[in-house]
């Protein structure tokens, strides 16, 4: 059997589909960016792939709100295909721009598992009102319902850099009770000590609610994040390198490397 | 002519010069006398008039912003010097004389290239978009970033990295002194920031390096410098357009935003004379420009151009005529083909509309069919507009209509521009009066450390992407303490460690003291950045930004600075490749203050020996190389002292020697950080090391090498030039001293772990003493909170 | 039959408006002294239908597929004959 | 005296509306068949002024210079007292 393929799916405005691609063919996978037109056009099969990675980026100009325009463009093309992608407990992976997708398609916070007509909660501008490009503090929730994380402690913090203007996570008070009910948040914004932002800038940098900065479906196989890994993913990237000494791998690579893995059990 | 639209035959040969002169400026071409006199000499010569349409593309050619007409024409001195060809003579003749063999293009085409390593190589191109900007901030600086960014893709080079050098007036300027029509600094500002970052973020393009300057000599002139880098593999160079090429039109529709002419029927000049007052502004588009970019990198990989230019000033009337002309053969385009955003165009305003986000792409015929499948495949739109000919002249048509008819010869010699400059002694500012020195320079430092010149871009930087791509190796904010960084580093290939080391230099307030030494200085300093963090084989781009050079004193100064580059790059053995000059800088208050930008682009080997600007750690020595002058005209410290006189720094010859010792320092591994002393000098360098990392420093004014005797306080903020600051590895001392054998080097003091930084007098008492926190606080938060 | 619709998606009101809040400050900027400013988009868009409700009911589906995000925005149809 | 302004900025007509075409493909995608769909924004502002004459002038004044591009938008500016 040969490696398992991963595609980075990409339409006009998609900008983080190159790192992505050296991190995922670092960790072994057979990575492709693929244009959506070539799905369209029958060039290449969603099925045949498993892993599917929305990258970052502004797609479609990010006009409407972002990840709105993709996001009802690749369900009204592709719903079927991307429904038996989940059944299937492949991954779906969106970064940033990807989670926005996500989101604005109705497959996150895909409660049940289903893909949900109208989105059911929205990653409005930040409450800084701008755009935010910062390394920020992360820790990850072990307790979730995520198929897609690393085995580590719980105490862990990861830095890993965020890059958006749209990442202020909300949902009404509904939505939220089945979040926390089915364990469907990821990743939480923190302080460096590991104690929780609470909101405060910049170490939740956007405003979101209970700090979240990554959710995942309750089937635990698709997961949207605003943090960028890939930008941590080499130990060159990390901001401080040239004091803390050189690393191979960055922080990013952490999260990665837990998808790649679960992808290799499929 | 009965044509079923709007042309209009313009009578040159009737017209005396008065006549001409109307002619030129109704018509919003903007050219003399002299030029008109030619233009008309040669349509008698064609026994026929010139159309609208002609006029037109004559008046963008011959422009200042496409043909460089100062710098390349004649200058005659005050004091008898003719100086023919000022970009020849100072500019493009240092890469002449070194003549280095890592330099692919220079000046020719729309950015610089060098080489890289592994067949790759680096384009750099820095642009200047002041008077856009001015009027339409947020869209002038995005179509700055836009523009630049396709020059790069412009010569086959994906971008990896933007520019921004940003100058700006006071930010708490007083409103009432405000003339009619100049907008606020602090407008200007947000919206140029806002600018900058919406198109590099958008497209995916890191912002990492730049600058950004206050001076009250901006706000009647707001500043901005774009730049963007490139790397492309050096076999995908594709130029080699022959004629029956196809001419394909690709990306954003062309509309009416971004005419700089006025219209020309006279009929309609009252109506429209309110309008055309107004500014030309271009709308930026960042999607449109990606989605090229990836249709561009494609066309390029699979070899099917045989040429690219990107169409910014001039439109397709300077792509279509300076493709032709440099490929020597001609054109002939059908203006009813271009896809319109405003259906209701005139031929000429179709023909030099400078909408944004749109290439032209040279193809061998066979070839088109599959580069209009990629462009459909990336969503763009394209239309093939016409070909290259053999005849030399550029023909264009509107359906089927001939509407401009014009020798690629005559279009291409304009008349030399000739310009008066008159030359004043330049002794580089005059020698300082004596002043009590301040009692509490601790106070003088964090006064420093919090002028707007000084202080932190934090708050700038984050509203850029500068992570986007992945390949920021060294950041612009270094660590999590946002320390600042001298040069950036990027590692574009997955393949390979090798860096591109971006860094540069800009002296503003040296410029109304001595434009010489402001040119020279800014050199200096950009060389000394690259070497920081271990960048070498540097390559220079110059950017002016000056007044109107038709005045005798603008011009004069000038070239005094044009003068400068010549020596400056010679003493540093590095070549300018690329460059911009925006003239014409006037407002109500005055001309620009003269401003010189000057990049460096250049390599590191491996970037894991990058250096960083913070202290790692303590107890590790401190040294400093060169020696410290009484060198403060110009400097921060007088202007928060408010004292006018003093002399700027100079470069010297010997100068020349440090970067080489330096970067062997680093490579050898005994250099733990490294930092330039610039703007607030010595003091301001060393408390930058110590809040970027926490730890504190103790160092002795008495160590300091001298090249003169001076006072404790101007030895701490004099800027003299050609200064390292480093820490060095404690058991490498011996070593490193080795290395700067015949230079001036001494221990200054050591890193400590206690977070202060101590600065002891000539006599040993202490002169500064301040809580390394409180030093962060001060220079991180005076943007932020204003 | 043809309509043309005029639908105004509007952040909830208390919803934090950053948009609205950077005009101001330019404004400001620019020397005038304003408050509260909001900001909200128009989209214009014709549609054929059968019945001027038939057109309704299509828009306000759209809106809630695509054009505004209901859990931070209100939204309005309003719908004549061309 | 206190008014509140509403301010529509849309583009010139003929102009070409890059945001609209894609929210029409986008609508036509999800199996609506739409057409001629155009975006524009509206500004709501507070401003102070003595008469409800100088309130207009002083929007009107914002919209060139701010709130639209006269080279590819047009505006209207309704003024109220509040
Ligand atoms: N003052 C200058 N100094 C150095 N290089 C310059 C200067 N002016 C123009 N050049 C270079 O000459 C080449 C052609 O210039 P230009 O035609 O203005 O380019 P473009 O129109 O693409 O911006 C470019 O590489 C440009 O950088
Ligand atoms: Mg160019």
């Amino acid at each position: 059997m040969g490696r398992k393929k991963a595609c980075i799916l990409r339409v006009g405005g998609t900008n983080c589909d190159l790192e992505t691609k050296v991190a995922l063919d670092d960790l072994g996978l057979e990575t492709e960016i693929i244009h959506m037109n070539h799905l369209l056009r029958g060039h290449r099969r969603l099925n045949d792939y498993s892993l599917l990675v929305i990258p970052g980026g502004f797609s479609y100009g990010d006009y409407v709100r972002a990840g709105a325009i993709w996001g009802k463009k690749m369900l009204s093309k592709f719903k079927k295909e991307i429904e038996e992608f989940i059944e299937e407990d492949k991954a779906v992976v969106g970064i940033c721009n990807g989670f926005q997708v996500l989101v604005e398609s109705g497959v996150l916070p895909g409660i049940d598992g289903s893909i949900s007509e109208y989105p059911r909660a929205t990653l409005a501008t930040n409450s800084s009102a701008k755009y935010e490009c910062r390394w920020i503090h992360l820790k990850y929730h072990q307790a979730s319902s995520c198929r897609l994380l690393p085995d580590l402690d719980e105490d862990t913090v990861l830095r890993i850099p965020i890059g958006h203007g749209e990442g202020n996570f909300i949902v009404g008070e509904e939505v939220l009770e089945e979040i926390k009910r089915e364990g469907l948040v990821v990743f939480t914004y923190c302080k460096p000590d590991g104690s929780p932002a609470n909101g405060e800038y910049p170490y939740n940098p956007n405003g979101s609610m209970l700090d979240i900065a990554g959710i995942c479906n309750s089937r635990g196989n698709v997961m949207g994040m605003m943090p960028h890994p890939e930008r941590a993913y080499f130990g060159w990237q990390m901001p401080d390198w040239t004091s803390r000494g050189l690393q191979p791998y960055g922080d990013g690579s952490l999260v990665l490397k837990a998808i790649a893995s679960y992808v290799e059990r499929l | 002519m009965d044509l079923p639209f709007e042309i209009y035959e313009v009578d040159l040969i009737g017209s005396n010069d008065d006549v001409l002169m109307k002619i030129s400026i109704e018509m919003g071409i903007g050219l003399n006398a002299e030029e008109m006199r030619y233009i008309k000499e040669y349509f008698k010569g064609e026994g026929r008039n010139p159309t609208d349409v002609e006029l037109q593309t004559i008046g963008q050619t011959w422009s200042e912003h496409c043909y460089h007409k100062t710098f390349k024409g004649i200058v005659k001195t005050t004091d008898g010097r003719i100086v023919d060809n000022m970009f020849r003579s100072y500019i493009a003749s240092v890469v002449k004389e070194l003549n280095p063999d890592w330099c692919v293009s220079v000046f020719e085409d729309n950015a610089g290239i060098v080489d890289f390593v592994d067949g790759y190589a680096i384009a750099v191109k820095v642009e200047t978009h002041n008077h856009p900007s001015a009027i339409e901030p947020f869209g002038g600086a995005a179509t700055g970033i836009g523009g630049v960014i396709r020059d790069v893709l412009g010569v086959w080079a994906d971008p990896i990295a933007n520019i921004d050098v940003l100058c700006f007036g006071p930010l708490d300027y007083d409103y009432s002194k405000l003339p009619p029509g100049v907008k606020h600094p602090r407008y200007l500002f947000k919206g140029i920031v806002a600018g900058i970052g919406y198109y590099g973020n958008n497209m995916g393009i890191p912002t990492v390096s730049g600058a950004i300057c206050f001076d009250e000599g901006y706000v009647g002139n707001v500043v901005v410098y774009c730049g963007c880098v490139g790397i492309l593999p050096r076999d995908r160079y594709l130029r080699k357009v022959r004629p029956g090429d196809s001419v394909i039109l690709v990306g954003g529709r062309t509309g009416r935003d971004g005419i700089h002419g006025v219209t020309f029927a006279s009929t309609e000049l009252t109506k429209e004379s309110e309008e055309a007052s107004r500014p030309a502004v271009q709308i930026p588009n960042p999607i449109e420009e990606e989605k090229l970019r990836r249709a561009i990198i494609r066309i390029r990989d699979e070899g099917l151009a045989s040429g690219i230019t990107d169409l910014g000033g001039g439109g397709l009337s300077s792509a279509t005529g300076e493709t032709a002309n440099k490929y020597n053969c001609g054109a002939v385009i059908e203006l009813s083909k271009v896809k319109l955003k405003d259906p209701n165009m005139r031929p000429w305003e179709i023909w030099v509309s400078e909408s944004q986000e749109r290439m032209l792409i040279a193809s061998p015929p066979q070839n088109v069919a599959r580069i209009m499948d990629i462009l459909d495949e990336e969503d763009l739109e394209a239309a093939e507009i016409g070909r290259f000919t053999e005849p030399r002249r550029l023909k264009v048509l509107y359906l089927g209509y001939t509407v401009a008819d014009l020798s690629l010869d005559f279009l291409f010699s304009p008349p030399r521009a000739v310009r008066t400059a008159e030359v004043k002694e330049d002794e580089g500012g005059e020698a300082d009066f004596d002043f009590a020195m301040p009692n509490d320079l601790s106070s003088v430092l964090l006064r420093l450390l919090s002028s707007p010149n000084i202080a932190s871009k934090e708050s700038i930087i984050r509203t850029y992407d500068h992570e986007v791509k992945g390949m920021t190796a060294i950041k612009p904010l270094q660590g999590l303490r946002s320390g600042p960084n001298d040069a950036a580093v990027m590692k574009p290939l997955p393949s390979s460690w090798a860096g591109v080391v971006l860094s540069c230099g800009i002296k503003p307030s040296y410029g109304k003291l001595s434009p010489y030494w402001m040119a020279a200085s800014a050199i200096d300093e950009a060389v000394r950045n690259n070497v920081c963090v271990g960048g070498r084989r540097w390559a220079l781009l110059d950017n002016f930004t000056w007044g109107n050079p038709e005045k005798p004193d603008r011009m004069g100064s000038l070239l005094k600075a044009v003068e400068a580059c010549y020596y400056a790059a010679k003493i540093f053995q590095v070549p300018f490749i690329s460059g911009k000059d925006s003239l014409y800088n006037e407002s109500p208050l005055g001309p620009v203050t003269p401003t010189l930008l000057i990049t460096a682009v250049g390599i590191i080997p491996d970037v894991r020996k990058a250096v960083t600007a913070d202290f790692k750690v303590p107890g590790d020595p401190i040294y400093v190389i060169g020696l410290t002058r009484r060198e403060l005209g110009g400097s921060e410290y007088y202007r928060i002292l408010n004292v006018k006189s003093g002399l700027v720094p100079r470069l010297r010859p010997s100068a020349g020697e440090l970067p080489s010792r330096i970067i062997r320092a680093i490579d050898s591994g005994v250099i733990m950080a490294c930092h330039d002393p610039s703007e607030g000098g010595l003091a301001v360098a060393l408390a930058e090391m110590c809040l970027a990392s926490g730890f504190g420093a103790e160092v002795h004014t008495s160590n300091v090498p001298l090249g003169e005797p001076m006072r404790e306080d101007l030895v701490l903020f004099s800027e003299s030039n050609s200064r390292f600051i480093v820490e060095v590895k404690a058991n490498a001392e011996e070593e490193f001293c080795t290395l700067m054998e015949g230079i001036p080097h001494a221990k200054i003091g050591y890193v400590t772990k206690s977070p202060t930084f101590l600065v002891y007098g000539f006599d040993g008492k202490s002169l500064v003493d301040v809580n390394v926190d409180v030093l962060w606080k001060t220079w991180r938060n005076a943007l932020t909170s204003r | 039959m043809r309509f043309r619709a005029r639908v105004e998606v509007k952040l909830r009101p208390g919803f934090f408006d950053p948009e609205g809040e950077t005009v101001k400050e330019a404004l400001n900027d620019l020397g005038y002294r304003v408050e509260n400013v909001r900001v909200s988009k128009v989209y214009t868009v014709d549609i054929d239908a059968t019945t001027i409700d038939e057109a309704r009911l299509l828009l306000d589906e759209m809106c809630r597929r695509l054009l505004a995000n209901p859990t931070k925005d209100l939204y309005e149809v309003e719908v004549q004959p061309l």
